[in-house]
């Protein structure tokens, strides 16, 4: 195996940053969210990454690695409904547009 | 036995307390329960004193039955009770007084527990303040008396009359008194409440024999200013304090103004113990704190005296307002307290001079003895004042007239008291200001001289009252219909013969009581 | 029972009767008047039997009875008290005990004991007189009964107790304390008809006045015991004692302790014994019942005066060389005489009978005073108990005239001035016992030669003054002596001489026997009395009885003071006034009918020489003033409750102050909400970018975060 | 391992909090109850404490210490000494007497109670904690929930405001005195929040003097202190009674109590070198606050003003640094503690009947409300000083340890003696005295009875402490020990 | 240049890719196809680093389930598939800007780093990953903990979900 760690690493970094991008720049709040799991793909490849290159002997990195999916899992399920119950409010998905948090 | 003679002080200075308590049980519809309770509670207390006047040994030097109990560590206080022959003295008035007091207020009709507790209370303040021989607990119970008597004042005090403060401020008369008398007499004590923490700070202790001693012995500088001038201001602050108590010119205003608005045994008590509360301070504090400052100031204070007795009679003598007038002449009787006071001080500590000595001794019994008498004839005065405002329902002296027909024994009665305030010869009065004056006079000729301008006006306003009320034609409002005027009865007069016997036991031979003070004076002074 | 026993006992039973009938028997009359007649009675027998024991000792004044107690205890040493009888207090004890005894008999028949309660009488009011109905059915009046009568026997036992014990005192705390209480009871009596405005005003008047002198004479006191340590009489007149008083100096007017304390106690006497210029309370304390007139302005309570300076005589002349008079004894001297002579003026112009007395006694004290103050010790004694006896029968006489006619204006029913003089005339036939009584009364007070008891002692006293060569004095009191003589007479004449001038004068009669016995009596002393004090060496009856008065009264003193050689000038002058006055009173006021036809009504002898309206304004009306205007409302309620009053105002002042424009616009606005307003503006500046929409934020603090990883690299360096 | 006691003390409130969560809003008596239960219990337990605590032995008692997050060294860390045992058992008391006294608050107990007990646990956490960390922690607890207590069951008018204006301070207040706080983490070098370990670290007198404003006045704010003490008054009007109870009874007291851990224990030297403004600044506290109280029309701000002036004492009693000064402001904070809450109970009773507390309206409560009457007169009678109260005991001591060092300030300091006395006796008589309004004939309704019951306590209390100082003075005074021992003198 | 290495780029070519196609693409539907086809590329990366566990996982969980519930979404709110303006924010630009520095700042603290270029670990030889993995996840004192509480997030989540998208009529 002679690819360097940082190839993932980088990697991970632009898929991170590529997700940020979709994050902070997308109207759409389902579109914010495909970011977001980008970004957290970007995690779980970097976990992945250092568990392999550094202590294959513990499973802490896959461990953890799970439970992002988790997480990510939740989050999507609850990031959606929410959008589907504002968007029947607010016939809407367009985050900006759903501004209750204004002062 | 053993331990009632060795817990004789305590017992009398808390046992109202305790009555006090019981009352607070009370149902408070109980009326005559209560009235009865707080009687005999307060007989208790006089009984006992009795008692004490009995085991007291005149002749003892120092302090007897003393006690002393652990109170407040964190700053040295302790419960410090004992007895000298000053106190003794005043121990008996108060436990005389409150009684009667007590008696002359089963006229009270509304809220007689309450008042009933307050006065009790109040009996209690007033006696720790006789009994205490440490500075703070002095200071606790001397603060301790006003709250009762406010609450009698402005409470139970005469619904009527307006007092104009400025402009279109106006007060109900009562409330303006007591709160004139509550504050002036705190602010008063002010002075009073730093000097003692200034000497708890120094020594660390506020018993008074050991004050004594250490006080007068110190030297250098205190908080970087010579002894000297502390004490000069200490002394004042002092003063001050009693002094508005006592009351002197012109500290003296808010005393016509709370007696007169007070209830009946309200301003007995008032002028009865009260006041002497200021002038015992002078004997027991400012006295031995500082006979050099006393010495000193001995002719300022001579000067209020003989202010406070000539003014206190001419106002007094200025008046239309029955009680005003005698609550005046409470401050020209205790004006002649001062001045043999203030004779003393001038004569000071040890002084060499034999015959200064005799007269400053004669001055101080005098002093004490007219405190006495005062307590009893002032007493009496507003008591019987009370009596006949409670039946006409006013005090103005130009509303009355004529009515010893009506009311001849009554009549009897008020011209009995009036001359023993008068300080007719063979009356208690006589004798105080004859020593009064006997001993201030070689020691402060020229005041004494005109102060006994006051005592020819004290006459005045004796005569004028008397004369207003009892003479001349009879105003035939008083005579008859529902205005009809009755007479006594028998628990006022029950209430006024303790104390017209006592006026004629001392006029007639004060040595009984006389002789307990002097010995108390020689040792003291 | 050992005299001293007694003599401590004698003050006694009238101040028992007085406690006995206050507290119980002053619902019965009957009771009453026993009981003070009794208690009067006993204190008499008890004075007898001193006095005449004080009789049987030889050398008596060397020897006195005395005996005294612990009273006050003053340091180490006590002040005592005790009694004493001497010569002088054993004389004044002989008349006093005389006087006093009449004197309730008196009252019992003056307060019409027996008579019916009157029909609206009241009590603080003379009683009017009551209706009754006879068998015969048709009614006519009558006096009825004093209401207050049980009272007044109260108030004079009271009395009787204050001067017995003035009188034995032996020292001058017990003798201020009878002296106060006299000025009390006088106070009562005068004022026991309250109910008059006249009265009660009269009442205070006397007891304010005396009480001017009384202040001085308490000074005079403490002064004394302050300077001698002791009150006691005999003490204090101890040579050496004397001789310390004389030469210590006083920082007053140059005087010395002795003259000084003696000034200051010989001012009480001015109030006490109505000398000028405190003499104003005396004639309106006529208001009193006349036995009280009688009583306290004849018989005891002015002479307690005179016999104040008496007493203290050694101290007054402790420093008296013996010719020229101390300063002290010149002003007594001055004054007495003056007042002699004043007093006489005025009393030719009254018509009060009275009243008349009443000046006519200021004027007799200041004859006793004015002998004192040429060192006449004697002589002022003799006058003293002299004046005593006939001046109190003169006010009971009158008292009984008074008593007379308005007996007869009951019956007429007419309303009249019992007391105005004009409304009387040829009582003499009507109350025989009176007229005769009265008449020797006022030759005794005018010094009808040889007789009376008053021609011997006004004599003396004339006789020492010009035997000192006390020119003035002598001069001043002689012509007072003529005016004495002439206005008694012309009292004598209006009242009794001619005929009837009202109706009231018509039907007047006389007076049941418990008024006129004491007339009697006091008559017999009136003229028997002078003859205890003839001079030896006087003309014809010089020597026929032993000069005994100035043996024994002299004896009081430490040397007997020698009795002068005799002088026919004083004798003749005193002849010559007194007779000479007699004649001149009988001759012009014979005719007189009406006070119109009275050439004597000047009206600045009528009004007193305007001395109460002065008095009024200088005194009374200042006084007033000063009270309520000066002290109360303008120094107590003006300034210093003015003053207390800003302390409030400026506290609240403050109070509202701090709150309003500091605490409310700096701490609050500024500080407080300031923070708060700051960070709302902030906010609502920054609503512009605050528009809610995440991702912005997001943006933002993924900026901010950014930064802070590169500064924390830049910074902190290193991973 | 004794039984743990204080965490039990701290966290009782917190869990009943959630039990009381748990229960269904409309059954308000259950709430009640179970509200009533808890705040019982940890008065007991507080009670148990304070009495058995070794005055002795003195020193931290009770202690307790739980690992928290070891690698920044802050640790769970309870324990008592002399000054904090009597403000446990303080907070014991006043919540017991809110809870009491809030019984018949009827807008949502459930929610109001969770809210107050949280903040209780925070101010007991305070109190008992010896971790510079869970100070701060628990510190915010006890702030935070004050803010949803005043803006939701405060008084209409001024909630909003006040609230808001209460937390900005606090917060701000605690912010500026946590950098302190950091700063000494830091400087420390001990890499630990403890404060036991943080005592012992000599800071250089230098770093103390630079840094000890920041802590001390930080923490100074929420004790009112001059000119930082306007949140208070307001924030007593707008908040209901219970809360104003706790906020002027305990809250304050927190503020004092934290200046006086963090500030004078851990930066002695700082607090030597600052004494001189802060007893400035108390200066002005007594004195200004007790003017503008004489002045207030509104019965609440009369009393919040007053808390003003007498936590100015505390203070005054801090800045002596001296033995009898410290021992007074002990215990001044305990008396203030309790004569307050009893005050704004009282005002609470009043306010909730005539439904005004504009003075001049008032009137005449005495006939209807006797034995609030008396409560607040004794309430009076103590916050003037009047001997043979708790207020006597406390300020003397406070009074002496001025002498000992600047006595002219004593002397301006005994002028609020007076106009206290003045401004109380006239709100006593135009309250409870005097004719009663027409509008209120009949209106006025009795006290309940657990009304009654919290006050009777109260009073108890303090003439209690009034008769016999030495109910509390020995506990202080061992505090004080310490204090002094820190300080480097006696 | 191993066959490794070339499979890796390929790789990280498919995700960079379809990657910036999620966040550029207007419709979303392509989107949420795009981000399936970046998973894929993410699996196949767990496969090279022999996470075959992972790999699977990857590929059932999210492209199996949670794309397919973007999909699901994005159809429910239908009206927003028909493209109207841009998708993008107007500050889009400053995002971008934010990633790239953001991806800068990665890539140099990356390339700073020592050992960066370390190449991996050697497997030990008979190692059960799976075996172990699984062993760790349900171990007490391993990460039974965190296991749980994710599975109970994940319920709670679930319902939470429900409960907020379940239309309340």
């Amino acid at each position: 195996m002679s690819i360097p760690l940082s190839w993932y690493l980088i990697l991970s970094a632009a898929l991170f940053s590529i997700g940020l991008f979709g994050v902070l720049a997308r109207k759409n709040a389902i579109a914010i969210l495909l970011g977001v799991e980008l970004m957290l793909n970007a995690v779980n490849v970097n976990l992945v990454a250092f568990w392999r290159y550094l202590e294959p002997a513990k499973m802490a990195g896959q461990v953890f690695a799970i439970i992002v999916f988790a997480v990510a899992a939740a989050e999507v399920a609850v990031g959606l409904a929410l959008i589907i119950s504002v968007y029947r409010r607010r016939k809407t998905v367009i985050a900006d547009e759903i501004d209750l948090m204004k002062w | 036995m053993n331990f009632l003679s060795s817990h004789l002080l305590t017992l009398i200075l808390f046992f109202p307390v305790l009555a006090a308590l019981v009352i607070l049980f009370l149902p408070k519809d109980e009326v005559k329960a209560i009235r009865w309770t707080a009687l005999v509670a307060s007989l208790v207390p006089f009984g006992l004193s009795v008692l004490l006047w009995m085991r007291f040994d005149s002749s003892a030097s120092g302090f007897q039955f003393v006690e002393q109990y652990p109170w407040y560590e964190a700053i040295h206080s302790t419960l410090h009770v004992g007895v000298d022959g000053l106190s003794l003295t005043m121990v008996l008035l108060t436990t005389l007084l409150t009684p009667l007091a007590i008696l002359a207020s089963f006229s009270i009709k509304e809220r007689v527990k309450a008042y009933m507790i307050l006065f009790l209370l109040l009996e209690t303040g007033m006696l720790g303040v006789f009994l205490a021989l440490d500075l703070l607990i002095f200071f606790v119970f001397w603060e301790i008396g006003l709250v009762p008597m406010y609450f009698l004042i402005n409470q139970w005090g005469s619904e009527k009359g307006e007092r104009v403060l400025w402009g279109k401020v106006k007060m109900q008369a009562r409330n303006y008194a007591s709160l004139k008398f509550m504050i002036y007499t705190m602010a008063g004590s002010l002075g009073l409440l730093l000097a003692i923490q200034m000497l708890g700070v120094l020594f660390q202790t506020y018993d008074l024999p050991s004050l004594y001693l250490k006080w007068n012995a110190l030297e250098g500088t205190v908080m970087g200013l010579p002894v000297a001038t502390v004490k000069a201001i200490a002394f004042w602050a002092f003063v001050v304090a009693f002094a508005v108590k006592v009351p002197v010119w012109p500290f003296h205003t808010w005393l016509p103004d709370a007696h007169t608005e007070a209830p009946t045994a309200g301003s007995m008590i008032l002028a009865g113990v009260l006041l002497k509360l200021g002038a015992y301070g002078f004997l027991r504090l400012v006295l031995p704190l500082y006979p050099a400052e006393a010495q000193r100031f001995a002719g300022a204070l001579a000067f209020l005296a003989v202010m406070a007795i000539v003014f206190g009679a001419f106002a007094s003598y200025g008046q239309t307002d029955f009680k005003r007038l005698v609550a005046y002449s409470s401050v020209n009787h205790m004006g002649i307290v001062l001045l043999g006071i203030a004779a003393a001080a001038k004569v000071g500590l040890n002084n060499p001079d034999v015959a200064l000595n005799l007269s400053k001794n004669i001055a101080l019994n005098g002093a004490v003895l007219q405190m006495f008498n005062h307590g009893l004839s002032a007493a009496g005065m507003f008591f019987l004042v009370g009596v006949i405002y409670e039946r006409t329902h006013t005090r103005n002296l130009n509303d009355f007239g004529g009515l010893f027909p009506l009311v001849p024994i009554y009549g009897g009665i008020l011209l009995f008291t009036s001359m023993a305030s008068l300080g007719l010869p063979g009356l208690n009065g006589f004798v105080s200001e004859f020593l009064v004056v006997r001993g201030a006079w070689p020691i402060l000729t020229v005041y004494t001289a005109i102060a006994m301008l006051g005592l020819l006006f004290t006459g005045a306003y004796i005569l004028k009252s008397i004369k207003q009320v009892l003479h001349g034609p009879l105003n035939e409002h008083w005579a008859h219909g529902e205005h009809r005027l009755t007479e006594i009865n028998v628990r006022e007069i029950v209430v006024m013969a303790p104390l017209m016997v006592l006026m004629l036991m001392i006029g007639i031979w004060p040595a009984w009581i006389l002789d307990v003070i002097n010995k108390a004076v020689m040792m003291l002074f | 029972m050992t005299t001293e026993t007694i003599i401590w006992l004698l003050p006694l039973p009238p101040l028992l009767a007085f406690f006995l009938i206050v507290l119980f028997t002053n619902r019965h009359k009957a009771f009453s008047h026993s009981l003070a007649v009794g208690a009067a009675g006993l204190s008499w027998l008890g004075s007898m039997l001193v006095f005449v024991r004080a009789l049987g000792v030889p050398e008596f004044g060397k020897e006195v009875f005395e005996s005294a107690i612990n009273w006050l205890p003053t340091g180490e040493t006590w002040l005592k008290i005790g009694v004493l009888i001497d010569p002088l207090s054993a004389a004044t004890l002989f008349f006093v005990a005389w006087t006093v005894l009449m004197i309730f008999v008196y009252s019992i028949g003056y307060h019409n004991f027996g008579q019916p309660a009157g029909n609206h009488d009241r009590p603080g009011l003379p009683p009017h007189g009551a209706t009754i109905q006879d068998e015969k059915g048709h009614k006519h009046s009558v006096p009825s009964i004093e209401p207050m009568y049980s009272r007044f026997f109260a108030f004079i036992g009271l009395f009787a107790f204050g001067m017995y014990t003035l009188v034995v005192s032996n020292n001058l705390l017990t003798f201020f304390i009878g002296w106060e209480i006299m000025g009390l009871c006088s106070y009562l009596l005068i004022g026991f008809w309250y109910g008059k405005e006249s009265a009660r005003d009269a009442a205070v008047k006397a007891f304010m006045t005396t009480r001017v002198g009384d202040v001085f004479m308490l000074l005079g006191i403490a002064f004394l015991y302050s300077a001698t340590g002791t009150l006691s009489f005999r003490e204090i007149f101890r040579p050496e004692m004397l001789h310390a008083l004389a030469t210590t100096a006083t920082p007053f007017f140059g005087l010395s302790a002795a003259g000084f304390i003696g000034l200051l106690l010989f001012i009480g006497t001015v109030g006490k014994s109505a000398q000028w210029p405190l003499h104003v309370w005396l004639p309106d304390a006529m208001e009193g019942p006349t036995p009280v007139s009688a009583m306290i302005h004849a018989a005891t309570m002015v002479s307690a005066g005179v016999y104040a300076v008496l007493r203290m005589f050694p101290l007054i002349t402790a420093d008296f060389s013996g010719h020229a008079l101390t300063p002290t004894m010149s002003i007594i001297a001055f004054i007495g005489a003056f007042t002699a002579l004043f007093a006489a003026t005025i009393a030719v112009a009254q018509n009060d009978i009275k009243r008349v007395l009443a000046y006519s006694t200021i004027s007799q004290l200041g004859y006793m005073i004015a002998a004192l103050g040429i060192g006449a010790y004697v002589a002022a004694a003799f006058h003293l108990i002299a004046h005593a006896f006939f001046k109190a029968l003169l006010f009971l006489g009158s008292g009984s005239v008074i008593h007379g006619v308005e007996h007869g204006a009951l019956h007429t029913g007419e309303h009249l001035d019992a007391n105005d003089m004009f409304n009387m005339g040829g009582l003499r036939k009507k109350m025989p016992i009176t007229f005769w009584t009265f008449l020797i009364g006022g030759f005794a007070l005018s010094g009808f030669p040889l007789l009376t008891a008053g021609f011997w002692s006004k004599d003396e006293i004339l006789a020492d003054a010009f035997g000192h060569g006390h020119w003035a004095v002598f001069a001043t009191l002689a012509v007072a002596a003529f005016l004495t003589a002439f206005y008694t007479m012309r009292q004598v004449t209006l009242t009794f001489l001619g005929e009837p001038r009202t109706q009231a004068a018509e039907h007047a009669q006389e007076t049941p026997w418990t008024m006129t016995l004491p007339l009697v009596v006091l008559a017999l002393f009136a003229v028997g009395y002078g003859w205890v004090g003839i001079p030896e060496d006087f003309p014809l009856i010089g020597g026929l009885l032993p000069n005994w008065f100035h043996e024994f009264v002299g004896g009081t003193l430490a040397e007997r003071p020698e009795s002068l050689p005799f002088n026919f000038l004083p004798l003749l002058t005193s002849l010559v006034v007194a007779l000479g006055g007699l004649l001149v009173g009988w001759l012009v006021y014979r005719k007189v009918k009406s006070p119109q036809q009275d050439r004597l009504q000047i009206p600045l002898l009528k009004n007193k020489y305007y001395f109460d309206e002065a008095y009024d304004f200088l005194f009374v009306r200042p006084a007033y003033w000063v009270s309520e205007t000066f002290t109360y409302m303008f120094m107590d309620r003006a300034i210093i409750d003015g003053i207390l009053h800003t302390f409030g105002r400026v506290a609240l002042w403050l109070g509202s102050f701090l709150r309003n424009y500091f605490d409310k616009p700096v701490i609050n606005e500024f500080i407080g909400d300031g923070t708060g307003n700051i960070v709302k503006k902030a906010g609502s500046s920054l609503r512009r970018i605050q528009v809610g929409r995440i991702q912005s934020y997001m943006l933002a603090s993924f900026i901010v975060v950014v930064l802070f990883a590169v500064l924390y690299y830049f910074l902190i360096g290193g991973v | 391992m004794q039984f743990p006691i204080l965490s039990v003390i701290v966290f009782t409130p917190m869990a009943a909090a959630m039990l009381i969560l748990l229960i269904k809003s409309e059954r308000k008596n259950e709430i009640r109850v179970t509200a009533l239960a808890a705040a019982s219990l940890a008065l007991l337990l507080s009670l148990w404490v304070y009495f058995s605590y070794d005055k002795a032995a003195a020193g931290y008692q009770f202690v307790e210490k739980y690992n928290w997050m070891p690698m920044l060294g802050i640790s769970l860390h309870l324990g008592v000494d002399g000054m904090s045992a009597p403000l446990v058992l303080l907070t014991g008391v006043v919540m017991f007497t809110g809870v009491l006294i809030s019984w018949g608050l009827d807008d949502r107990p459930r929610e109001f109670f969770a809210f107050l007990f949280i903040l209780a646990s925070g101010v007991f956490g305070v109190f008992a904690s010896l971790d510079l960390f869970m100070l701060f922690f628990f510190y915010e607890i006890a702030v935070f929930p004050m803010y949803l207590l005043i803006s939701i069951w405060g008084w209409i008018k001024t909630r909003e405001y006040a609230a808001m204006k209460l937390t900005l301070y606090l917060f701000i207040g605690s912010v500026v005195s946590l950098i302190g706080a950091l700063v000494m983490y830091w400087q420390s070098g001990l890499h630990t929040f403890d404060m036991l370990a943080l005592e012992q670290a000599a800071f250089s007198p230098g770093f103390q003097k630079l840094w000890f404003p920041f802590v001390f006045f930080g923490f100074a704010v929420l004790g009112g202190i001059f000119p930082f003490h306007n949140w208070s008054p307001d924030g007593h009007v707008a908040a209901p009674t219970a809360v104003s109870m706790f906020h002027a009874g305990v809250l304050m007291k927190l503020g004092a109590f934290a200046a006086l851990r963090v500030g004078i224990m851990l930066l002695p030297e700082g607090a030597k070198s600052w004494s001189w403004l802060i007893m400035g600044l108390a200066l002005v506290n007594i004195v200004y606050g007790a003017f503008i109280a004489m002045v207030q029309t509104d019965f609440k701000y009369v009393i919040g003003f007053s808390s003003v002036s007498h936590m100015g004492l505390v203070m005054m009693g801090f800045s002596t640094l001296t033995r009898v000064g410290l021992t007074g402001a002990g215990v001044q904070m305990f008396s203030h503690g309790v004569m307050t809450a009893l005050f704004f109970a009282a005002v609470g009773m009043v306010y909730d009947r005539a439904h005004t507390r504009d003075i001049p309206r008032l009137g005449g409560m005495v006939k209807p409300m006797p034995l609030v009457a008396v409560a607040f007169i004794i309430g009076g009678l103590v916050s003037m000083g009047m001997p043979g109260f708790s207020g006597f005991v406390a300020e003397f001591p406070i009074f002496m340890g001025i002498w000992q060092v600047r006595p002219l300030v004593a002397i301006i300091a005994a002028i609020s003696i007076i106009v206290t006395a003045a401004y109380i006796m006239l709100v006593i008589r135009r309250v409870f005295f005097g004719s009663m309004p027409a509008e209120f004939e009949g209106h006025i309704g009795p006290v309940a009875v657990q009304d009654k019951v919290a006050l009777v306590f109260l009073c108890v209390i303090m003439i209690g402490l009034g008769l016999f100082p030495s109910l509390m003075v020995p506990w202080v005074q061992t505090g004080v020990q310490h204090l002094l021992s820190l300080l480097g003198g006696a | 240049m191993t066959p490794v290495q070339i499979i890796f780029l390929l790789c990280a070519a498919l995700i960079l890719a379809s990657a910036l196609m999620v966040v550029t693409t207007r419709n979303l539907i392509h989107a949420a196809l795009w981000l399936v086809a970046a998973l894929f590329g993410v699996a196949m990366l767990y496969a090279i680093l022999d996470a075959g566990f992972l790999a699977v996982v990857q590929v059932v969980v999210y492209i199996g389930a949670i794309a397919i519930l973007f999909i699901f979404a994005v159809m429910l709110t239908r009206r927003e598939m028909r493209d109207r303006g841009p998708q993008l924010r107007k500050d889009w630009w400053l995002a971008a800007l934010l990633s790239l520095l953001v991806f800068a700042g990665l890539a140099f603290l990356l390339v700073t780093q020592p050992g960066v270029n370390r190449s991996a670990a050697v497997m030990p030889e008979g190692l059960d990953t799976l075996g172990k993995l699984g062993a760790a996840l349900v171990s007490p004192d391993a990460y039974v903990l965190p296991f749980e509480v994710a599975s109970v997030l994940l319920l709670a989540a679930l319902i939470g979900a429900v409960y907020v998208a379940a239309s309340k009529k």
